[in-house]
């Protein structure tokens, strides 16, 4: 039988060093809530925007490694693509506590837990991010999900968040359940659950079990980014979810995500790329035509951007479907871009709602420009942004996922996509048409002003524009990272 | 004088951005501010004209500055024959549209005016970017502004218009998109001179051809994807449509002479029937539907449709000219009068459309039955209508005419019905200008609105009266304008009739 | 051959309990049946001597897992006769759907090549001494820690979520204070009153 | 002795039984529930047969994390399960359908 | 020859023209008719000093560019002038009569308030006539040619008021449109096989381009120069106002009299004639296009005479006669008789211009009356005018002796010695003219000056003797535009409509008489020269096989003899019987014209109707237009383009969006089952390819 050597030392383990401290983090979280919680409500989320800031801080002081490491038997792998990623999970998870805070202080479910299930889903994703083995991806697949089914039903008082809850667990539970088939398979045919050793044994042309395999991992996947047709309680929980989740699951997990898709499929069964790019193109093709057409006919802006998500998903994937490291590149770089953006968005629908008003209707948004200029700048360039204009960061990732689609000749694909963005561009148009070129509507309350958050959100809106004009640094970064 | 062209792009970027800053409670000085960028713009790009040697079909006063390394797309600016005209036609007609928005914008005015600046910025960038990826950014970039112009300015149908006009632009640009990166990925690197070099197989010409045409048609506009423009017109602001009309259009005419001919020749030889079938059609069709409008901003709008058919017409010419006469001599006479004319209609269409934008202020109508003897109350300005109009039929003397003539004689040496079919616009013209003048106005006072109108200001009588000095200067010497576009247009049919397939 | 007789019943057990699982109008029973898969599956891993993990299946699973399940079905007082199974006519298509995927697994399978390995070999057979505990507790430990650990965390997960989303004091909850009734008095419960007789007229 | 083809087939059956169920069934959201734990068990089928028929131990630890995280799994669900009733008064799959379009 | 001078001649009247046009309102109404006629003036004496340089001093020919307009492509486009005797002769012409014009305008316009604008119209006219003249390239033809155009076109809608007037300024010019449509083809033309837009170049080229063959379709063509040539003639159609390009013309007399009398008797409408016989060398290489510019000047000559006779608005008469006047000297080009053709524009231009006058002159008289029903007998009050006029129409008529007979005479004799294709209709069409033209003529005479005075009683009720003089115009009541005249502050209303009619102010008769002697020496003075001696050289070049002038010279001996001869050909006779007929109806026995117009009633609606040509423009040719327009409009454009291409495509997105939302039920059973199809079909598809 195996008897690996298993003494860790500190250097052997520094890698981890966000993963180990985060755990630590919730338990301090979870006492401070215990036991101060109840009196001072503040606290608990201070404290966890403290912890995220040390956190972040240790990782960049202990955590950086610019070659490729595996740790804990093979269970783990640190690179800098995870150092990176697990840095933009810290910064996005702040800058979400960060927004949401007022809103759920009117919702009354400021609670401890809500921080605590925050931080283990963030956990999860650190997890995934660096995971080399099956069973490190499951673990932290689960962990992610279930810390966010939690946080999806966190408004107990909220009929449509149980609703959406529930869907999103029952629906992600089959979607663990083919992942686990999928990975058992595979584990059955090539003997190893370590992604690298798989990497070595899977290659093309793959045999049928391998094929089965790869089919129901690869649908685990979609699922979980949110591709058509497995894209079906992506709308319900968006829009059913208190906005402060939405916020939530629409970007942090997005990162952990593109990380599953590359270390399980391009990592582990690069050699069956040729198989799953296909079955990726179909999906990705059916999520930019139904995500754009869907979105057009939307009133509810939650729902809107979630059809939005299938459709920039849909991109995102049409990176993977390159299978290069240019596709991946790209892809990475989609997906930051992205995440960026929806911040930004949500962010601002987060500003705008008030107890007893979600300000996720399209009408909420009529005449913005004059309740609150800023807000509305805001969200106009965020919007165009994803609509892929230049000047703004959106264009450059659209750019660069056709870039890699030409690089492997994939013409009609590029011919969808560039059809597909005009269309999509209709309803991100809709909503700046509403705020800027409408008269607002009275029962509209009026914008509270807290100014640390509006200056965050400055600050996201203006990333967006600055990275706009100067890409390349953000470019350099996410190639250095594949390579 | 080594970055001029970045300061005539920033300058004007800049006021912008102060003028959106200092905001609408200090509006007076946000107007002088735009005032004085747009007039030190078009100062400082006299230089440009003077400096520039016309012997050359190089790219003059050239910017290189790495901007995307990874991309190998550089921040690089010049200028040749066929872009130095429009980027002074820019800095030329922006101050008028300043000057015509001055006290007519009571809402959000410091908005108004930064979106104009900042559109100047932009367009200048389009017109002097000698790298395709730059020259994107500047193209759509640049549709923001006009859009939200547009859509907070504009009419009632304002919403319709504004976003008909940006899905069309935009569903345009995104194909071209795809065949720069294309290119990119062929050429490896995105500087127009070496996309103009690559050599490309004629499958791969057909698509990129097909690609730029997407977006230059739309933006010219041909007919068919024409039907946004009539819209975008009517509801546009007297300065958006002062600049969609001036300058906008002529980005489409540009783009086929900067990046169809040159980078897909032997697409342009193989498919030349088919753009200039589709100029004729606009000239003769649109023609026909002009002259029934009722709408003045409409009917130049459709009238700015013919006469930029002749600009698609003239550029492509030049296929058929060579196969018909065997040799290259002459073959640029359509390029020639395709340039000339964008440069005419750039004058002549903003004149046009500030006068209807005179009407409009004072009497908030632009349907034609609303007038009728405006000049009995309004002479001077009458007079300067008339003169547009006629110069809208392109009449002799005027610059209408010039490019016009220059189109015709080269058709007729691409093919007799070629030449027909484009004289006609003589008539049509005649007919469409001309009734619109008989309409609005000569004739009795229409009624006791058209009775109580006040003659120009002096406001208005500048801007009217520069444009028609240009107009006549254009009209009766345009030698030196030739002068300036000719080596580049030499070039530019060298490049177009030699072959790029790889053998 | 004793071996594949009992793999061969247990099997048809378990894919019938499978059936009544979903078939069953009351949850009651489709919750019992499931009870049973696990039952029969359990055998067959210790059939193929994987006996750890077939005693940890009942502990867990019959032993927690279903009787939460049953708690909750007994707490949701749901009234049965509404849940009665409402196949829609559409069943026919997800029966069908269900059979297409059957076979294309198990076609698969038994494909020649299909899974490139020798489908009909048994179990590798192991040492009179082996003991699967101890395998599994060896790696366990020491190469899996880090998957443990999470494990652990992934659990800590489960209770804070299930107390946040289920715990709640409402106010005017009534509950009964039995020290209370203990302690009550007849004076608390009982007033007597003295009132004068009526007069005979 | 007893085949990894039957026993993949036997795991293969239950899947598609399990996931039948979570589509056919029209009434009862519990019932989905159970539907899961059987999809898991079916994995579980699939990894115990390929451990040991490899002879190797590392997919038995597999299904002891899946086992963990089934439960894990379960007790959020039933969680859920509670809130949704509290909040509807009905577990009914028929009635799940406020979020739609 | 000095440049500058030359330069001078064009620039005066131009300089001028923006002196009164833009500083009208400084330089006040004295000012800007100084300044107009001070240049115009000017400008004629040097031309004088130009023609007498190179007539007399035999100073060669000047061709030489002025500055460089473009250059495209290696084809030079020059402003330049070319100067020999028929540009000379062609440049006194003009200036003089306008000279007589601005003179005359003073007195005509006294009172309108328009009157800076209009010395302005009329100097700048006097430039882009000059223009046309001089030049020595098509460019700078064709730059004049439309300056005119559009002058005369301002000049028409002078009265911006009237709506009559403005139609008739549409009117003319989208006609002229229509023309230079074509001018501009056949110049493309011959720049297409030069590769050069001057003179020059295109004479030398014209023996080639009479073998070239122009491409039609892939396996056909025509022979370029006849398509070339026939282009450039539609645009002296268009100018020259000749069938069935000449309707806008008789609406041009909505301008005041003056204009009618410039543009149409001296100058602009001469155009089209200037301009082929200045293209004679090409003409004369294509036997086709003559016989086209033959039968087209034939047909005018006679048919548009005819209109005159049935007329009573005596602008209109006068106009009438000019179209068939032009209609022969367009015969005259068409039988290569170049130099009679501008022989007869020469005297033409005289008399025309004198009638023209003379009638403005009466009309001044008459209160702005153009009714010859309402005059009559106006000799003895007005003896100059009609004295002056007399001289005029035995002019007009070809009285021997008088002006108009030497040119109309050899132009008739000509047509008579050519044997080209249509010579023979030619000349019976120009010897029915002859009848026709006296009759007319003198209809208008006897109206006019004798006969019983019908001008005493009230204006009012003669709106149907407008309808016949606007024919079939749009529906705007003459009464009104005329009345709208009046509303033009016209100074004569100042003293009612009771008086007696008495003779216009000196400004008018002087220009009277001065025109009168001319288009009564001029024919006399200049026939043996101009036509029969070799005056214009080279200027015009005429092949041997064509010279019928030659033909016609070898039995000429001095004017006194070909005038005797003149006695004794049918042409005299025919203008004698015109004349008898004219006396015959319109003094001595109106009944008998009545009735005779009864008994060809439809002939009569006919001639009134101007052959339907006007009913055909405005019913069928406006309308199909409109139609058409429309048809694009809304069917092409709103309904196929943007209803299918566009909104339809976005409905159609918006639409399939709408069907996919409907899958999203909300029911979470049918979530997974799209999951668990997906799973299928992906395995089932990979499973059959992988």
């Amino acid at each position: 039988m195996p008897m690996t050597d298993t003494i860790m030392t500190w250097s052997s383990v520094q890698p981890a060093i966000a993963e180990i401290y985060l755990v630590a983090a919730i338990c301090v979280v979870l006492l401070v809530d215990v036991f101060a919680g109840e009196k001072r409500p503040g606290l608990t989320s201070t404290v966890t925007l403290f912890a995220l800031a040390v956190g972040a801080a240790l990782t960049v002081a202990y955590g950086h490694i610019t070659h490729h490491a595996v740790l804990f038997d093979g269970m783990y792998v640190a690179d800098e693509l995870g150092y990176v990623l697990k840095l933009a999970g810290f910064l996005v998870v702040a800058v979400v506590l960060l927004y949401s805070r007022t809103y759920l202080e009117n919702r009354k479910i400021m609670h401890g837990e809500y921080y605590v299930l925050t931080l283990t889903a963030l956990l999860g994703i650190f997890v995934l991010v660096c995971a080399n083995s099956l069973l490190t991806v499951y673990i932290g697949v689960e962990l992610l999900a279930l810390s966010v089914y939690a946080m999806v039903a966190f408004d107990r008082d909220s009929g449509i968040a149980a609703e959406s809850a529930i869907k999103y667990f029952v629906l992600g539970a089959i979607a663990s359940g083919a992942l686990l088939y999928g990975m058992s398979l595979i584990y059955g045919l090539t003997g190893t659950l370590d992604l690298e050793q798989i990497a070595v044994k899977v290659h093309s042309p793959s045999n049928l079990g391998v094929i089965l395999g790869l089919v129901f991992i690869v649908v685990a996947v979609a699922f979980k980014l949110g591709a058509v047709p497995f894209h079906m309680w992506l709308p319900d929980v968006y829009q059913g979810s208190p906005t402060s989740v939405t916020l939530f699951i629409s970007t942090a997990p997005k990162i952990a995500y593109f990380a599953l898709a590359l270390r399980l499929l391009a990592h582990g069964l690069g050699g069956a790329s040729a198989e799953w790019s296909q079955m990726l193109s179909v999906l990705a093709i059916l999520s930019l035509i139904v995500g754009n057409t869907v979105a057009l006919v939307q009133t509810n802006i939650k729902r809107l951007l979630a059809y939005s998500t299938i459709s920039n998903v849909g991109f995102i994937i049409l990176g993977f479907v390159a299978a290069t490291p240019s596709g991946y590149t790209a892809a990475l770089f989609y997906t930051l871009v992205y995440v960026l953006g929806v911040l930004g968005s949500f962010g601002v629908i987060l500003l705008l709602s008030r107890t007893g008003y979600e300000a996720d209707k399209l009408d909420d948004f009529k005449g913005l420009y004059k309740r609150d200029p800023l807000l509305a700048l805001a969200m106009m360039m965020l919007m165009f942004s994803t609509a892929g204009v230049p000047p703004f960061l959106g264009f450059w990732a659209k750019l660069r996922i056709f870039q890699a689609l030409w690089e492997t000749q994939h013409f009609w694909l590029v011919v969808i996509a560039a059809a597909m963005s005009a269309v999509g561009a209709f309803y991100y148009l809709r909503v700046i048409w509403f705020m800027y070129f409408d008269q607002p509507t009275g029962d509209a309350p009026e914008v509270v002003r807290s100014t640390g958050v509006r200056v965050v959100l400055a600050v996201n809106a203006a990333a967006v524009f600055i990275l706009g004009v100067m890409p390349g640094g953000l470019l350099d970064l996410c190639s250095r990272l594949i390579h | 004088m080594h970055d001029l062209l970045s300061v005539l792009i920033w300058l004007p970027i800049g006021a912008g951005v102060l003028v959106l800053l200092l905001g609408e409670r200090n509006i007076v000085a946000g107007r002088w501010i735009a005032l004085a960028a747009t007039i030190l713009t078009l100062i400082l790009s006299l230089p440009l004209i003077a400096n520039f040697d016309t012997t050359t079909a190089n790219f003059q006063f050239p910017e290189n500055v790495a901007w995307i390394p990874r991309f190998h797309a550089n921040y690089a600016l010049g200028l040749d024959g066929i872009s130095l005209p429009l980027v002074v036609l820019t800095a030329f007609i922006t101050i008028f549209v300043v000057i015509a928005g001055w006290s007519v914008i009571e809402v959000r005015a410091a908005q108004y005016f930064a979106a104009f600046l900042i559109m100047e910025g932009l367009m200048i960038g389009v017109f002097s970017a000698t790298d395709a990826l730059l020259f994107y950014f500047f193209w759509e970039a640049m549709l923001i502004p006009m859009f939200l112009i547009i859509g907070i300015w504009g009419g009632p149908r304002r919403v319709y218009a504004t976003l008909k006009f940006f899905l069309y632009t935009f569903l345009g640009s995104v194909f071209m998109l795809a065949a720069l990166i294309f290119m990119y990925v062929k050429a490896g690197d995105y500087s127009i001179a070496s996309f103009q070099r690559l050599p490309l197989t004629l499958v791969e010409q057909r698509w990129i051809f097909v690609a730029f045409l997407a977006a230059f048609a739309v933006k010219v506009p041909m007919w068919p994807v024409h039907t946004w423009l009539p819209d975008a017109h009517v509801e546009a602001p007297t300065g958006g449509s002062v600049i969609l009309a001036a300058i906008m259009l002529k980005m489409g005419g540009y783009g086929f002479l900067r990046f169809s001919l040159p980078i897909a020749p032997d697409a342009s030889r193989e498919l030349d029937m088919l753009l200039i079938s589709l100029s004729l059609i606009a000239v003769v069709y649109i023609g026909f539907v002009a002259i029934v409008q009722q709408d003045m901003k409409k009917l130049i709008a459709y009238s700015s449709i013919t006469h930029m058919g002749f600009v698609t017409l003239g550029s492509f010419l030049v296929y058929d000219i060579v196969r018909a006469t065997g040799s290259v001599q002459g073959a640029g006479m359509g390029m020639d009068g395709a340039m000339v004319q964008m440069v005419s209609h750039g004058l002549v269409s903003g004149a046009l459309f500030l006068c209807v934008g005179v009407l409009y202020d004072r009497m908030h109508t632009r349907q034609i039955a609303d007038y009728g003897g405006v000049i009995n109350t309004m002479p001077i300005f009458a007079a300067f209508m008339v003169m547009f109009a006629l110069a809208n039929t392109g009449l002799p003397g005027t610059s209408g005419f010039v490019g016009e003539y220059l189109v015709i004689i080269a058709a007729f040496k691409a093919s007799f019905w070629y030449s027909l079919l484009a004289a006609t616009t003589l008539v049509l013209s005649a007919v469409y200008s001309l009734w619109l003048v008989k309409r609005v106005i000569y004739g009795p006072v229409g009624n006791d609105r058209v009775a109580a109108l006040q003659d120009l200001n002096g406001r208005e009588f500048l801007i009217l009266a520069t444009l028609a000095i240009a107009v006549l200067l254009v009209g009766i010497w345009p030698a030196p304008l030739l002068k300036i576009m000719q080596p580049t247009i030499h070039h530019l049919v060298d490049q177009a009739i030699a072959t790029k397939i790889p053998l | 051959m004793l071996v594949e007789i009992l793999f061969y019943i247990f099997g048809t057990i378990l894919v019938a309990a499978a059936l009544g699982v979903i078939v069953a109008r009351n949850p009651v029973y489709s919750a019992l049946s499931l009870v049973l898969c696990f039952v029969t599956s359990a055998a067959i891993w210790l059939l193929i001597e994987a006996e750890f993990l077939a005693i940890v299946l009942v502990l867990v699973y019959v032993g927690a897992v279903m009787v939460l399940f049953l708690f909750v079905v007994m707490m949701l007082d749901i009234n049965l006769d509404e849940l009665r199974h409402g196949f829609t006519r559409f069943a026919w298509l997800g029966w069908l759907t269900a059979l297409a995927v059957i076979f294309e697994i198990v076609g698969v399978i038994w494909a020649r090549g299909g899974l490139g390995m020798d489908v009909t070999k048994g179990p590798t057979d192991t040492a009179a001494d082996y003991s699967n505990t101890l395998e599994l507790g060896q790696i366990l430990y020491t190469k899996y820690v880090y998957p443990f650990e999470l494990a652990a965390v992934l659990l800590l997960v489960a209770i804070v979520a299930a107390i946040a989303l289920t715990m709640r004091k409402r106010p005017g909850h009534k509950v009964q204070d039995i020290s209370k009734q203990v302690a009550v008095r007849a004076s608390d419960r009982i007033r007597v009153v003295k009132m004068d007789a009526e007069k005979r007229s | 002795m007893i085949t990894l083809g039957q026993l993949l087939t036997l795991s293969g059956i239950l899947f598609s039984l399990s996931v039948a169920g979570i589509f056919l069934n029209r009434k009862n959201v519990i019932l989905l529930l159970m539907c899961i734990e059987l999809l898991l068990l079916a994995a579980n089928f699939n990894f115990i047969a390929f451990s040991r028929y490899l002879g190797d131990i590392h997919g038995q630890v597999f299904v002891f994390f899946v086992l963990t995280v089934a439960a894990a799994e379960s007790a959020i669900g039933l969680a859920i399960l509670v809130v949704l009733f509290r909040e509807r008064r009905s577990i009914n799959v028929e009635d799940l359908n406020t979020l739609r379009g | 020859m000095n440049p500058t001078l030359l330069l001078l001649i064009p620039m005066l009247p131009l300089i001028a023209a923006v002196l009164a046009g833009v500083f009208g309102r400084v330089i006040g109404r004295v000012g800007s008719h100084t300044v107009t006629i001070a240049g115009v003036a000017v400008s004629c004496a040097l031309s004088l000093y130009v023609l007498k340089q190179i007539y007399w001093d035999g100073v060669p020919t000047y061709n030489a560019p002025v500055y460089t307009w473009l250059i495209s492509d290696g084809m030079h486009m020059d402003v330049g002038f070319l100067i020999d005797r028929l540009t000379a002769l062609m440049m006194v012409v003009v200036t003089f009569v306008s000279l007589c014009v601005h003179i005359y305008t003073i007195g005509y316009m006294a009172d309108d308030p328009g009157y800076q604008r209009f010395f302005a119209y009329i100097s700048l006219f006097t430039f882009s006539m000059l223009m046309l003249v001089m030049a020595n390239n098509f460019m700078q033809l064709f730059f004049g040619w439309e300056g005119v155009g559009v002058v005369s076109d301002l000049l028409i809608g002078f009265w911006y008021t009237r709506p009559t007037a403005i139609f008739a300024n549409l009117k003319a010019f989208v006609v002229n449109r229509i023309g230079d449509f074509g001018f501009v083809l056949g110049i493309a033309g011959i720049a297409y096989y030069t590769n050069s837009m001057s003179y020059t170049d295109a004479f030398a080229a014209a023996p080639k381009m009479a073998q070239a063959i122009l491409p039609m379709t892939s396996h056909s063509g025509v022979a370029a120069l006849t398509l070339i040539c026939i282009c450039l003639f539609i645009g002296a159609m268009a100018k020259s106002a000749q069938v069935p390009l000449h309707v806008w013309l008789p609406d041009s007399m909505e301008g005041p009299t003056p204009i009618s009398a410039l543009i149409h008797a001296a100058t602009m409408v001469t155009a089209g004639i200037f301009m082929v016989a200045r293209m004679s060398p090409l003409f004369e290489h294509s036997e086709a296009a003559l016989s086209f510019v033959l039968v087209i000047g034939a047909t005018t000559a006679f048919f548009m005479g005819l209109l005159g006779v049935v007329n009573n608005d005596i602008k209109r008469v006068v106009a009438y006669s000019t179209l068939s006047q032009l209609g022969y000297m367009t015969v005259a080009l068409g039988v290569s008789a170049y130099s009679g053709a501008i022989f007869h524009l020469m005297t033409h231009a005289f008399f025309k211009a004198l009638l023209f006058l003379a009638a403005g002159s009466v009309i001044i008289a008459m209160h702005h009356e153009q009714d010859m029903r309402k005059m009559g007998g106006l000799a003895k009050y007005m003896p100059i005018t009609a004295i002056t006029s007399w001289i005029g129409a035995l002019a007009l008529i070809g009285t021997p002796f008088f002006a108009g007979f030497y040119s109309k005479d050899a132009i008739i004799e000509a047509v008579g010695e050519s044997h080209r294709w249509g010579a023979t209709y030619a000349y019976w069409c120009v010897l029915g003219g002859v009848f026709v033209t006296a009759l007319y003529t003198f209809r208008m005479i006897f109206m006019t000056f004798h006969g019983p005075e019908r001008f005493r009683h009230k204006h009012g009720e003669h709106a149907d003797a407008h309808d016949h003089g606007h024919g079939a115009d749009h529906g705007t009541a003459p009464a009104h535009a005329h009345d709208d005249a009046h509303g033009h502050g016209d100074g004569h209303d100042a003293h009612g409509h009771g008086g007696d009619p008495h003779e216009s102010p000196p400004v008018v008769t002087i220009p009277l008489i001065a025109l009168a002697i001319p288009s009564v020496l001029i024919g006399f003075v200049t026939v043996s020269s101009v036509l029969f001696g070799n005056y214009f050289g080279d200027s015009i070049q005429v092949l041997e096989q064509n010279n019928v002038v030659g033909e016609v010279g070898r039995e000429f001996h001095g004017p006194v003899a070909f005038a005797l001869h003149g006695f004794v050909s049918p042409p005299f006779w025919l203008a004698a019987a015109g004349v008898f007929f004219a006396w015959l109806f319109f003094l001595k026995k109106p009944s008998l014209a009545n009735s005779t117009a009864r008994a060809f009633s439809w002939v009569r609606t006919l001639f009134i109707e101007k052959y339907y040509f006007d009913w055909f423009n405005q019913v069928v040719v406006a309308r199909l237009t409109r139609w058409i327009g429309y048809g694009l409009w809304k069917g092409g454009d709103e309904v196929l383009i943007d209803g299918g291409l566009v909104n339809g495509s976005a409905h159609t997105i918006r639409w399939f969006g709408s069907v996919i939302r409907r899958v999203q039920n909300g029911y979470l059973y049918s979530y997974a089952f799209w999951m668990v199809i997906g799973l299928a079909v992906l395995l089932g598809w990979y499973l059959e390819h992988g």
